[in-house]
Formats: C-alpha cells, structure tokens, sequence
C-alpha cells in the first residue's frame, strides 16, 4: 500500500537516496544530506505547530510503500515562499520605445528583478522514484497537497505558486543562465545551483545585478527557454494547469522556468472534494478511485482509494483504508476524485 | 604661407569643394551646400559675438595665403548639448563580490548618459589630401588649443573630442550590430547619416535607458569598444600626446572613444606663454626643422590668427615675426602673442 | 633631516601615538593598534614584494632623522576594491528636452558605482601638527608621486584621492541626512565607523541601488555635494595644482569628492627628471627659500628615500647631494635620482 | 427632463463653459474649444462605428436637459487607454534591502514608470455642473456609462479603469507634481496640465526620467498625496466602489491620485441588470427609481425613471419615457436600480 504522510527522520537516508537520482536534479529537493536533514526537522516541527516555524512553516510529506517502508517520493509545501527571506523571481515585462516622427513604438521585453512573490504559499520539493513516474502514485503525491492545503486553508496563504524547472541543453547546460547568470559569477549552473541549496536562493539572488535585463541581448537559446518547461516537468505542469493553476508573468532566475500561479479557491481538487463521516465496513469492493485523506493536520494520510459515494454524510470504507489513513469510525474524511 | 583664421562667408565654395573629398563616415562635414552655409553663418556669429557664448560654434579654416585656397578646417564648440540632447554610453564598473563563494567579478557596464552636456568639443577637423605634410595636420588641430588658451571664460573648464568608432572594410560596425540594431531596424549607415544631419536625439528615443551588461553583446562588440577606426588612429595619438585620455565615454552607435581633457591639462594650453613680438625684416634660417617648430597665435577673438615659426624665432623677451608673417597674423611690434612648442619636446 | 621612507615594524609605537591625535574625522587612521599593526605587515610585505602587485598597500612614513621620531604618515593603494567592493556617487547629468514644450532641463543625478574599482589611491595622509610648517606636508604628500614615477607598472594609470565630505561644527552631514539615514536608520557617525572598520561594503547593501535624482534631495544636501570638510581644503588645493580634477565621483555617505589624475598628468610625474647624484661635503647655502626647493627620490623600491634639496643643488647633469643627506637617501655619487620641483614654479 | 446622450458639435458651447468652470479642473475633459471639438468629433465618429476609429474608440455622452437643451456635464469612456499611444502611469512597488550582516530587512516603496495599463477601457472626462453635484443626476451621468459598457461588452476591453485626480494644496499647488514632475520640467502644474492637453499625456510621460522613484525622497505632501483622491473626486469614488471598483497599484504620473480598476462583469450595475421589450402605456404611476436605458448603440439614451417590474419579460413604461429614451413599443429597454 502507498500513502502520503509528514517525513520523519527515519526517512533520510531514502530521501537521501532519492534526491541524488538524476531524475531529481529538475527538482528544488536539496541534496545534501545536512540540508535534508534540516528540512525534515523543519518539517516536523511544521506539523507539530512548533512556535520557532510560525508563519514560515515548511512542510514536507512523503510517499511511503507500506509494505517495505521504503520512500518513494516527496512533496513540500513552504507556507510562505522565501521561508522569511525575499523570493525573488525575473518579472517579465515590457517597455516601449516610441519615436513619433519615426513613427515607431517598439515593444521591447525585459526582465526586472523582483520579491513580489515573497509571502505565497510555495509547493516545491517533488521529486519521485523513476519507476513511479507515469503511475497514478505520481498524482497522488502532487494533488496530497492540494487536499492538505484544501482542508486547512486558514493555514497557507490564498495564493499558491510553483516554480517549474526551466530546460537545459544536451550537455547539461542551462542556456539562460549560460546567458545572464553566468556572467557575473563565472561559473556554470550547477556549481550555483550547489550554492543556492548550501546558503540558499535569495543569496544568490541578491548577488545578480540589479538594473532590469533587455530579452533581445540574451541568446537566442536563452529567450527559448524563458518561461519554457523542463521536458521532465510536463506531466506535472499538465496535473497542475488541469487542477486550474495557470503560467505568470515569473520566472525562474536561475533557468528561466515558470512559474504557475492559481489561488486555493479556484484549484479544481480544492472545488470538488467533500469530507464525511467514516462507516468502516467490510461489505466496500469496487467504486471510483478517489484521493483520500484523513483529517488530521499532524498525522496526514493520503491514499487513493475506490469509494461509492452517496447522499448523505456518512460514507463506507474498509478496514484496510481505515487503518491506511489512521481514522476509527465516524471520523471524518476528505476526498476528491483522482 | 599656412594661416589659421575663423571661417567667412568667402570660404562657402572652398568649403563645399573639401566636403566632396572627405568620403564615407565624415559626418561631421556633410555634403551638404544648405548644411554647410548654416555652419558658416553660425561661426560668423560665434566670432562676432552675436550668440551666448555657451551656444557658440566656431569654425576655422587653414589657408594656403600663397594661392588664397582654403585647404583645411576645424571646430570648436562651446558647449554641446545645450540645444539639442547629447548622449554618450559611459562605461562603468559592475562588481559583483561574495567572499562565501569567492566570487569577485566586474563586470563592464554601459550607461546611457547626457554627461557630456556643457562641455567643450573639438571636432570637425578636415585636411585636404594634398597638404597633408608639414605639420598642417598639426597646426590645423592644436591652433584650437590656443583660442581655448586665450579665451578660457568662453569655455566648459573641460573639452573633449569624439573619434569614429571600429567599424570593418565594409563599413559593419560590431557595436551596432550587437546593441542599436537590436532596438530598431535600421542599417548603421542610415543611422550614422541621420546623426550627421542632426537627428541623434531622436534616434535616441528608440535606444535602452537602463545599462546594458557589456557581457550581453557578442564578443566582437565587447572588443571594439573604445576602439577607433584606423584612419582615426593619428588623431587619437596627437590628442594623447596633448594630454586627453579616454575616460569611458564612447559612442552610443559604432562604441568610438570620446576621449577628454582639462582645458588646463592640455600641453598646449599648460606650455603656452605670452611674448611680444618683434617684427623683423630679416628672418634668419630656420634651424631644428619641423622638430623645433611653434604655434603663435595673435590673441584676438574675431580676428583670431595662428602661425607656425621656427624655434629660433623664439627669444628671451620677444618672438622674432617676419614682416609679412607680421601682416598675416594682423600684429605690429610690442603686440602680445601668445606661443607654443608645437610638440611635446620631452616625449 | 626630514625624509619619508617606506613604514616598518619598529614605528608602531610611533604610528600609534599618531593616530591618538588624528581626531574625529579622519577614518583613515583609526586609533586601534591592532588595525594600525595589520595595517604595518601589509605595507612592509608590499615593499618586499609579497604581495601581488595589484592588491599592495604601501605606506610611508616622514622621519625627523634628527629624533629619530616619525611624525607623519601617507599612503598609497595599489588598486582599489580588489578584495571588497568600492563604492562611489557619481554625479551624472540627465537631460530632459522637448523644443516644442521650451523644457531643456538638465538634472544632476547620481550613481552608484564601483567605476573606481582597480583605481591608485593616495591615502591616510597625517602630519604630527607640531610638524604642520616647513613643507613637511607637501614633503609627505608629494612624495608619493615621485613613486608613481618611479614606478608606474606597479599602479594603475588612473589616481584619485577621496575627500573628506562637508559636515557642520557638530558633526552632521547634511548629505548623510538627505540620503543615507532615509535608507536606514543610523547616525552618520556610526556609519562612518564602520566604513573605517572596513564595513563600507556591507553598509552599502541597504542603500538604494537605482540613480537618484539630485533634486529629491534638500537644498542643504545638493549644495555640499562635491565640497570637502573645511580642514581638508588645504589638501584639495594641494592636489588640484599637481593636476587632480573633479570628475564627479563622491562618497555614499557625505557627498565628499574623489579627484582624479592621469598618472602621466600629474606634474610632479610629468615634470620629473633623472639626474646623477653628485655627493659633496659642504653644500652652498640655500638661496630662494622654500621656492625653490626640489624633491629628490633614490628611485629604489624596497628602499624607497624621499627628501628635499634646494634648487640650487640642480645642476645641468647633476644634483649636489650632501654627504649626511646621502647617507639617509642611501645613495653615492652617480647613481641616477629623480627629481621635481616642490612647488608648481608656473603658478 | 433630464437624459445622457452622446454629444453632437451643438454642444461644444455648453460643454466648454463646463469645462471651464473651476470644478472641472480636476476632470480630464480638456479646456481648450480646438480639443473639445476633436473630441465630440472622435465621439461622433465612435458612436457611428467609423473605421477610424476602430479599436480606439473614444466617447463622450452628455448630460442634456431637454427642456432647454443646455448641457449639465460630461462623461467620457475610451475604448482603450491611450487611444492607440502609451498609457503611462506610477505603478507603487517595493524593493527589499536586506544587510545579513546587520539582520536588516527594509522595506523601500518605489515607483516605476509603466504602461501596462494601456489598451483597458478607460472612464474619463467626468464632469458636472456645479448645482448637480448633490444630485440623482450625478449617478445617472457617471453609471450611464455602465450600462452603455454592459450592454455592449464586446466594443469594450474586459477591465475598466479611472484615474481619480489627486490631491491639491490651499494654493492650487499639487505635492505630488512639486516634489517630483516639476524638478524636470520647471513648470507648475496647472502649465505641464495646459500641455498635457494640447499635447498628449504621452508626449509629457516620456519626458519624465526613466529611473524609479524612491517614495522616502519624496517631500512629505508628496508621499501623503500617492493615491488620495482630490475632496472634490470623493463622492464619485464613493459610487465607484460601491460599484464594486478597487484601488489598484497605478497612480496618476501627474498628481499622484489613486487609479481605480474593475472587471467589467464584476460591477453591480451590470450583474444587476436587466433588459424588458417595452410595453407603451399611460397607466404607469409610482414604482422604484430605476437607470434606465435604450437598446441603441449609436442613439444611445438613458435616464433615471421610476418602474414597477414584474416577472414576465415585458415591462410598462409611459409616453414620455418612451419618447426621452426615443422606443417605441417592444423595443426592449434596459434598467438598474438608482
């Protein structure tokens, strides 16, 4: 059985193990195993309502198969992007340079520097086994977050972001950075990807020049790739426009990814999913597949699940769901259609 | 006899005839018959002061006195930037330092400036081919040093000059190619035609405000800047040796250095001194040569003349000036010249 | 006997004894032995070669040999903003012009910038005040262009002197008030401490990054920008006749100027010639006082001597060197010295 | 009998003396006879879908009292802001300056020269003669133009803005301008005003440096006038956002007053209205006060009559109603409550 639920400590060494996988090099999971390390304790102490992380909780769950106890994958939540430091992000826009008797206006896109993302709620950290890729597990653990958030808005900011890893060349480079971050740090996106996750983005950012970048100097590769999606970030950017999120005017500074934008309200999942009152019964076999959560904040349990829904409040699962999701009966759960 | 002098009305059809020979990227003596007769009746105005000093423009010619043939020109103006808008790129340093990632880097940096303004240009220098030789070239050029030497109240305290940028065989300009002709669609010919003609500001309108990373432009863009045209090269040595020295203002089109001064640092303004003259019939031979040469200017201000004479012309209290030297310069005897080695003798 | 001589370790209780009288204001030499001891190796490893050229702080000292007291002290930094980040103002001008509207506006506005980085700093300039008399403090200051001239590979072709900004007779700086305290909250004092400290970089981080418009500022602040403190006048004027000019570089904190020279635009350079040294025992006496006087260096870089002669020691090939004065200058007759006149005999 | 209508060149007299009345300085109705007459012109033009026009349409309705056939005010609508020139404004944004070292974070407010409100429905040239300020008829002028905008919502961008004019001091002067436009320009208000309206706001905005403008080196006047509204702009700000219009990130680059912004769907006037076929009838006596307004685009009428509305799809009005909002019999009508 695979559920979602808060990481422990117990988990780092497959986290670990998971965050140095090639495939998660596109994912904001740090890889070092201090800063795992410190992630999870940020985690717990998150979910247990720890003073020292109010208003900058992070939150990460984890995928776990049941029966090994292995971890298959993982997904955070930062209460507040930038975690009580500046978020910064390019801003795409545009000047227009007019000359009347030229009769000209020219359009011309540029990039300012800005925070003014700071404060939302960031999903980030997703990252999961190779083999799980293209398995209904992968939105099980993307949409968990929903279901969380959907359940304790009062907990996140309204408005939702998700920076989605920008694309890289054959060789591994990054033609956006190769063309604007580079040059005033000579050295190659990895080294500065290594940095940001040891000190951290904003550092790095408050490092970046300050005046606003004009598009039309940049490579034709790196205007390419702003705002472009890394090839192994499609399957989610395709979950997350399906659950209504939508591409803002933000940008990655590093890669030039984008980023995704959508208020809680309005996310799909949020929409639809009902909570009712448990009936365990052994008499359930078949029904729809849907996402299913307990209710509870600290102990968080996301599984998918068949269920038949009815009219009134009170729906039927099996003792095997119950015990997955730790509820007893007349408990409450939530649940929204995978 | 090779005489510096403000250009009259007289000297129109001499000045179209070297307008026809300056060629491509001359912009500063269009071949133009209606833009060149403004110019003339301009300067007549500066030298009669019958314009604000600071908006004056003047004009010199060199005259060949043997044929009455004007032969070269050059100007100053007083202050750009005064009637129209005057930009330059200025570059400057971006440092980016984090001693945590060992990172220190600086990075060049173009900002688009109106620095310039109400400062003094030289420009406008054009030597017929044929008397290139003698150190007209020089004569033509520094006579201007003495007018700013004499009548320093009518200039900004700092002059500069601006020299034509790189650009290849086929008149391509690396510079243009990596920035303006990013920001409008225009061939850099046309763009350099329409500065010539006036229109720089407004091409302006259409060029970035905010600075432009210099590592954004290619690589032969970043060489180039700063860098003059080689048929520029002499000038940019002479007015080096001068004392001007480029201190990042360039060009917002080909990247050509304006290269600036002083007017108290110039050699030729700082060596000048002031000496009587002492009109003699008989000249003796000049010896030295070229080498030994000085620049005498009679220190009028609408009637401004400037001469070379041999070194040995230059006594302790006096400057030997030959009767009709005397007559060209428009000096008597006990008049005060005002003189200067043409060269920097210790370089 | 008065010579300058680069600083060694046995004049830190000298050195420190120096800094407890430089008063409020003069950051350059803080009263902090362990700062002051730092301060000693780093210049001593310059003068042996020890550190690469670029990042060398030298410091000299100016020794009353008859004591054996040091009794002032200048310096010189290789190149700026090498292993911090160097910040300046620089006051640009923006121009706003429409003929059709009659606006031609020219708006004085400022830049944050590190143009300086890389840049020859002549600093920490302090002369004992019982010692303010007998051109010890042209003798200290000037010293150091004799080692530019020296040389010049070692440094930068650009030199520049930051000067301390205006402030009022309790301390404020209506500059600082105008601009820095609204970007955050801390007396000038404070922020003046810590630029001592080393801490310029860093304070610089909460400072607005984007051009600021003159204007914006109170009329107390546009008017001292540029003006140095009413004690550092002397100096300015000192360093303005050797050729340093104003270029529109000022400090983030109290608007005070940079000035700038070309190495090779600065007189005392400029000026200076090699001659042989001739050691003789019984000088002439001096005649033409202080007017006259001349800077003689021994040209040697680890051993480097400055010290004054009076003008008729300057002979045609030679320059009379009394024995004593040799034996401080380290020099024998024929070796090659360089030699300036003290003062700007034009002026 | 008072009516809006679109303005016609019989007007221009009325409609300058209006503009030239001291209350209307703070509309953006132009004062000169030579504007005044371009603009009914552009409205003419407008309202007969000329192809001139096309895309930029700019209206101007009027407010007539039918007994006399004087003017009493003026409400514009462009179809798009700048009419086909960039539209400048102030955007109030902020950056963040952070020293690590000296556990700093300020917060600095700036502002940014933008245009990218161009091309948005603008509401403009408000104005009223002095005596009907207090009165019904001020609503019916300014929410003609909602029902104009509901009835037509394809001639129109999705979002409206107002630039509310800001604050001026005893002596006519404006803060804002005086700590800021007036340093580059070298004229008072009322002169670079005088410009602006011969020439264009454009033509002024890009004279204005390009930099930001740090707020705290404004004077302080300056900074209090960024977003208030001039007293005399209250009352119609008080009807906006009821309306359901909100102060967005833009103020006027001239006085600094709030620019005020809404979706077109989101106002109350146009969720609220209604369309009924007429039916014509002399036994119409009493009922609620509604807006009431033709179905014409280029014979546009409205006015303020009383109503009783029923369920059907046909509605009673009396004859001269009819004849003021120029129907006849089972033409449809549409209405608002006042």
């Amino acid at each position: 059985m695979l559920i979602v639920r808060p990481s422990t400590f117990s988990d780092l060494a497959s986290i670990e193990k998971l965050a140095n996988h090639n495939s998660a090099k596109i994912s904001t999971l740090p890889q070092q195993r201090d800063k795992l390390s410190e992630k999870i304790d940020a985690s717990i102490r998150s979910f247990a309502g720890d003073e020292s992380m109010e208003g900058k909780e992070q939150f990460l769950l984890v995928l776990e198969n049941t029966d090994t106890g292995d971890v298959l994958g993982t997904a955070g939540v930062d209460r507040c992007a930038g975690n009580g430091q500046p978020f910064y992000n390019y801003r795409q826009d545009e000047l227009i340079h007019s000359s009347h008797q030229l009769h000209v206006n020219n359009h011309i896109p540029v990039l300012y520097m800005t925070h003014e993302l700071t404060g939302k709620t960031l999903f980030c950290s997703l990252t999961i086994d190779t083999e799980y890729r293209g398995t209904e597990y992968f939105e099980l653990l993307s949409r968990s977050r929903l279901l969380l958030i959907g359940l304790f808005k009062e907990r996140f900011d309204k408005d939702i972001i998700i920076e989605i890893q920008g694309v890289s060349d054959d060789e591994g480079g990054y033609p956006f950075w190769d063309s604007l971050g580079r040059h005033f740090f000579d050295m190659d996106f990895a080294t500065a990807d290594y940095y940001s996750g040891i000190k951290s983005k904003t550092f790095i950012a408050e490092l970046m020049p300050s005046h606003p970048i004009y598009v039309p100097l940049l490579t034709e590769a790196a205007q390419a790739a702003i705002g472009t999606p890394h090839p192994l970030a499609e399957k989610n950017c395709q979950l997350l426009h399906r659950e209504g999120f939508r591409v803002g005017k933000h940008i990655d500074i590093f890669d030039g990814g984008p980023t995704l934008e959508a208020q809680v309200g309005h996310l799909n999942t949020v929409k639809s999913m009902q909570s009712k009152s448990v009936k365990v019964s052994e008499s359930t076999r078949g029904g729809v597949k849907y996402l299913i959560c307990n209710g509870s904040f600290s102990d968080f349990r996301c599984v998918i699940g068949q269920l038949t829904d009815g009219i009134g409040d009170v729906i039927r699962i099996n003792q095997a769901l119950a015990k997955d999701l730790n509820v007893s009966e007349s408990e409450r759960i939530t649940f929204a259609v995978l | 006899m090779m005489i510096i002098r403000p250009i009259t009305e007289n000297d129109f059809s001499d000045l179209c005839h070297l307008a026809k020979n300056t060629g491509f990227g001359v912009t500063s003596l269009p071949d133009n018959p209606d833009l060149l007769q403004t110019k003339i009746e301009r300067a007549e105005k500066a030298f009669n002061k019958k314009v604000d000093p600071p908006h004056a423009k003047y004009m010199f010619v060199l005259e060949d006195t043997d044929n009455n043939k004007v032969v070269g020109v050059c100007g100053i103006e007083a202050q750009v930037g005064l009637d129209d808008v005057w930009y330059n790129y200025r570059i400057s340093t971006t440092v980016n330092a984090s001693t945590e990632l060992g990172v220190h880097n600086q990075t060049p940096t173009l900002y688009l400036t109106n620095d310039l303004t109400g400062c003094t240009e030289v420009c406008s220098l054009f030597l017929d081919a044929d008397y290139r030789k003698n150190s007209n070239g020089l004569l033509l050029s520094k006579s201007r040093f003495l007018f700013l030497a004499d009548f320093p109240e009518m200039f900004s305290e700092k002059v500069f000059a601006e020299m034509r940028g790189y650009s290849d065989e086929q008149g391509h300009s690396p510079f243009w190619e990596a920035l303006g002709k990013k920001f409008f669609t225009m061939e850099f010919s046309r763009a350099d035609y329409l500065t010539g003609i006036g229109g720089k500001a407004f091409i302006a309108e259409l060029m970035p405000k905010y600075p432009i990373y210099l590592p954004f432009l290619s690589k032969e863009a970043q060489e180039v800047v700063g860098l003059v045209h080689q048929n520029t090269e002499p000038a940019r040595a002479m007015l080096e040796s001068e004392g001007f020295n480029f201190n990042g203002f360039i060009d917002i089109f080909d990247g050509g250095p304006a290269i600036e001064a002083f007017v108290n640092n110039i050699r030729a303004v700082r060596e000048s001194f002031k000496r009587h003259a002492q009109v003699i019939k008989n000249p003796k031979e000049s010896v030295g040569g070229d080498k030994s040469l000085y620049l005498v200017s009679n220190r009028s201000f609408s009637n401004f003349r400037v001469a070379l004479v041999p070194g040995s012309s230059i006594r302790q209290d006096t400057i030997d000036i030959p009767v009709e030297l005397a007559e060209q310069l428009q000096i008597c005897s006990g008049d005060v010249l005002r003189a200067v080695s043409l060269r920097d003798v210790k370089r």
